[in-house]
């Protein structure tokens, strides 16, 4: 079923047990993102040091694929780079307006690639992207500190 | 089910049911609260218009303008009937939500000496049902005359509380802008004792009949409420059309809104005179293919006959509703009875997020409302994200309930809740 | 005339031109000033909208909103592109009219520290060659901000006097609002010199592009305007539907017009915050349909190309304004020469009202506008009670005009002038 | 031809030669009307003494049928009483939203059934009436003095 592409067994497993998924206190950038039309919404910290994304923890409500998403975003950056991790941002982003023509790059995007499916799903976008803008968001302006 | 009254038959009339769905499937449309489809006789109105009136309307000699013109009006009139109002107290729009902001304006507008002026002190009432065309506008007015926003609250069984009426419409109250039927609830307010409240304190009434005017009869008149507003897409028409309706007396005495061409009496390069309403309110070349539309849409339903329309709604919610009751893990958010309801009918499922349920069901071909349908406030109220919300129409029947009572069962089982 | 430029061909998809005008003429449409007719592609643009993909946009997780979604976002962009611009910075309105008020109206509610708040000291400029459209809102704005009102005049000539820009855009100017082509008369103005004095003062120039847009190509970019409006229905497409382009860096920072569903970030009963432009300046369920046709109706214009549009109405102006120089007891308003002028043609006729005119022309099946052209400040000035004008399209062609000068003589026959 | 139906002979004369055609001081009641979609205006003065329209006056601008009209109407009116004067009105206004399917009583409006063709032409109705809602509106005030 076309359904299938969308929720993947991995996406449900991030549904249910979301990774990261309780606000720690130690960040260096906190951001709040919503998703006007659904009511989605997101806060996510993120502790960057020495260029290196050290935490990242949120919470928030939404659909399943906005929690997966956020889930396997916040687990995919610890450790990166801040270069790295916008690279990864970006090669997400490209995924999520492939129309369903692309799989993704697992090597960047590891869990990610599961939402590659979304992509055939317009109005599923945004709710994919929450986290990664979240994280982006926050990552630069830790940046810039 | 109303005697005579076949969705079956009616589907016939709206190209869109031929539509193949996701999945192969048939579509079963329940989101007719966001806009409705239209039938063939509005599509081959507005075409009509075009292939063999189109001019811009009062502005020529010409056959075709002539012939715009008298379309145009006579589309006029079709509203005004629909709503038992004089025709002069139409106003064309683009929709509702442009409709309560041309009222919010114009008092704005006010000079201080106007009886639509707004100060500190002042009172608009509003509701918290309401969907944001009716509470943002009204937040910004307040916002720009220092007047102050109060509102009724609604139960956890979704209906307004009344109790505190004498407390939320007080003497200083100049305004009560209420929702006649909620969006997301489907409940019905109780309307006459509001404006009975309203117009004893002196405040104008102005009725969000959205949810209402295409789904039971309205008669103005009657309703005794001072102001009405309505689109034309939820009602069968095309998009891109709404209606304002005002009494005369109050039309007469505002100020303009969009101001531009053809409503004025008189221009010179520092100041305007405004022509009577309906024009002082329409200026520009109006939406007139939309206007043509929308009163083919109108006359439609008024074929059907809105006593038919509003029996089969009732009735199909009724059923609706029943076979909710027997459903596990499902909430019916609002009005669990079908006592002065309407067909909307939001719920909740297991704790699964709304769109996550819509999307299961689009895979059924049944196309659903999910979110927080332009209502948040009423939302945190209620404590949700959001609702799933299937709302019925003319072109609905026991299957299409049948269908979504499937699918809400399939949901839950691909989800395993 | 323009190599492969055909009107004839062209009349064949526009379904009107089959239509049997009083007297039993064909129809001789010389209006597309007010409105221009519609292709068949526009007709069914909207059409398969409606009968395809309706449903409310940006609300909804089934595949018809999501159809809806991609049509309509997919309309802004060819829109954006028709005109050179990125694809957040166009709004769509219900008209050109609207798109003037709702940045007049965003300015009115700036807060007073706002680069785009008003007050008694700042000026606003417009000219006398002004639609009411593009007069009326920055009347009513400096109305209620106190700022001043100033304006280019307009030479018996009909070209707009520029010899003292500088003591009309002072240091004081906030705005200037201009049409691009005069309704009227036809003429074209020396933008060049007015943004850069504008913009040298600091002003924000916003371009009524009505009589421009649909006739030659624009760009925004090029023409360094600040804002830009112009109509569907005059560019081939539905009515219902307008265009308001501004600089991202702006719509940024305004404040909405309308306000409701869909244009916000978050609300609460006392509170909302505003979405990002181009929602943020789209209140409600949008005009989509209107949104699709007038995009399919740029299609057509762009797939003649632009300047082949403008080619073609050159030469047949050129071709007119020949023929009217040879006609006894006709003058032409405005510019004679074909220089920096557009396909508008106002003329009067002996001392005939141009009402008379029109009836008669009427008669042979052709349609000409008469009277002020909503510009009376303009018609004050140049001391006329009104002007007979004939408007050229892309469906006009030679023939059209040698009805009209036959039409000409006829009224003067007719009357006995 | 179906224009001839608007512009009769009787018309086109009124229109060349205007009747009380100069602003005579001596007046009750003087009223300004305009018809905005077009332009015209005009001003009429009424001298209303015991109850009978002793002078009826104008000027203005107009189309054949506007001026004609207001011709019309001005030499009607004059040596008519209040009740009468608003007879004729009404009768005209009938006249004019009958569609083409009335002559007029020519008894009640004399030359004014000449604008009888009008009804059939929406878009100039306003014309013919410009004058007599005019007229009417003077005679009004000047009843109320
Ligand atoms: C120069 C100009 N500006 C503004 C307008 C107003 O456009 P609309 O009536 O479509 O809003 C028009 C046309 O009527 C126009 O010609
Ligand atoms: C109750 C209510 N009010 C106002 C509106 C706004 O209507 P529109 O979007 O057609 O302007 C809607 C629909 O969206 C509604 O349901």
């Amino acid at each position: 079923m076309e359904l299938d592409s969308l929720y993947q067994e991995v996406i449900l497993d991030h549904y249910k047990n979301p990774l990261h998924k309780r606000l720690e206190s130690n960040y260096s950038a906190q951001v709040h993102h919503v998703n006007p039309s659904c009511g989605d919404e997101i806060t996510l910290n993120v502790l960057l040091s020495d260029g290196i994304v050290e935490r990242v923890s949120w919470e928030g409500v939404g659909c399943s694929i906005s929690q997966a998403s956020t889930s396997i975003v916040s687990d995919l950056m610890i450790g990166k780079s801040l270069d790295g991790a916008l690279v990864a941002v970006e090669s997400f982003s490209a995924l999520m307006s492939s129309k369903g023509t692309s799989e993704g790059d697992e090597d960047i995007l590891e869990d990610g690639v599961a939402l590659a499916g979304v992509s055939k799903f317009p109005a599923r976008i945004k709710c994919a992207l929450l986290g990664w803008m979240a994280f982006k968001d926050a990552v630069l302006q830790s940046s810039v500190k | 089910m109303t005697l005579n009254f076949s969705p079956a038959q009616i589907r016939k009339d709206f190209p869109i049911f031929t539509k193949v769905m996701r999945g192969g499937n048939r579509l079963v449309y329940l989101d007719s609260g966001a806009t409705s489809q239209k039938p063939k006789s509005v599509l081959d109105a507005e075409r009509n218009f075009y292939e063999n009136n189109n001019a811009a309307v009062h502005r020529g000699a010409h056959l075709l303008a002539e012939e715009a013109s008298f379309a145009y009006e006579n589309s006029r009139q079709i509203v005004a009937d629909f709503i038992n109002a004089e025709v002069d107290e139409v106003i064309f729009t683009k929709s509702a939500t442009e409709s309560i902001n041309a009222i919010a304006y114009s008092f704005g507008n006010s000079d201080s000496k106007s009886r639509f002026a707004l100060k500190a002190g002042d009172r608009i009432v509003v509701s918290e049902l309401e969907h944001h065309a009716n509470l943002i506008p009204w937040q910004q007015l307040a916002k720009r005359t220092g007047a102050e926003l109060a509102w009724f609250e609604v139960s956890q069984k979704g209906r307004l509380d009344l109790s505190n009426i004498d407390q939320v419409i007080t003497e200083a109250t100049k305004i009560v802008a209420i929702t006649h039927q909620s969006n997301v609830l489907g409940t019905i307010i109780p309307l006459e004792a509001i404006v009975k409240r309203a117009h004893q304190v002196g405040a104008l009434v102005i009725l969000d009949a959205c949810q209402s005017a295409p789904h039971f009869p309205i008669d103005v008149k009657a309703l005794d409420v001072d102001f009405l507003a309505f689109s034309g897409h939820k009602s069968l028409g095309p998009t891109g059309i709404g209606v304002l309706w005002g009494r005369a007396e109050y039309l007469d005495a505002m100020e303009p809104f969009l101001t531009g061409g053809s409503m004025i009496e008189m221009v010179t390069m520092t100041e305007a005179k405004w022509a009577k309403a309906p024009k002082k309110f329409e200026a520009g070349v109006p939406n007139m293919a939309q206007a043509v539309g929308m009163a083919a849409g109108l006359q439609y339903l008024s074929k059907l006959g809105m006593d038919n329309v509003a029996k089969h709604e009732a009735d199909l919610t009724r059923y609706a509703l029943d076979k909710f009751s027997e459903l596990r893990d499902i909430e019916v958010i609002g009005p669990k009875d079908s006592k002065d309801r309407g067909s909307v009918i939001s719920f909740t499922m297991n704790d699964l997020h709304p769109h996550d349920v819509g999307q299961v069901l689009d895979q059924y071909g049944i196309a659903v409302r999910t979110g927080h349908h332009c209502a948040w406030p009423l939302m945190k109220k209620l404590g949700l994200v959001g609702t799933t919300r299937a709302s019925f129409y003319i072109y609905n029947d026991e299957q299409d309930v049948d269908a979504l009572i499937d699918g809400i069962l399939e949901t839950q089982k691909y989800f395993k809740v």
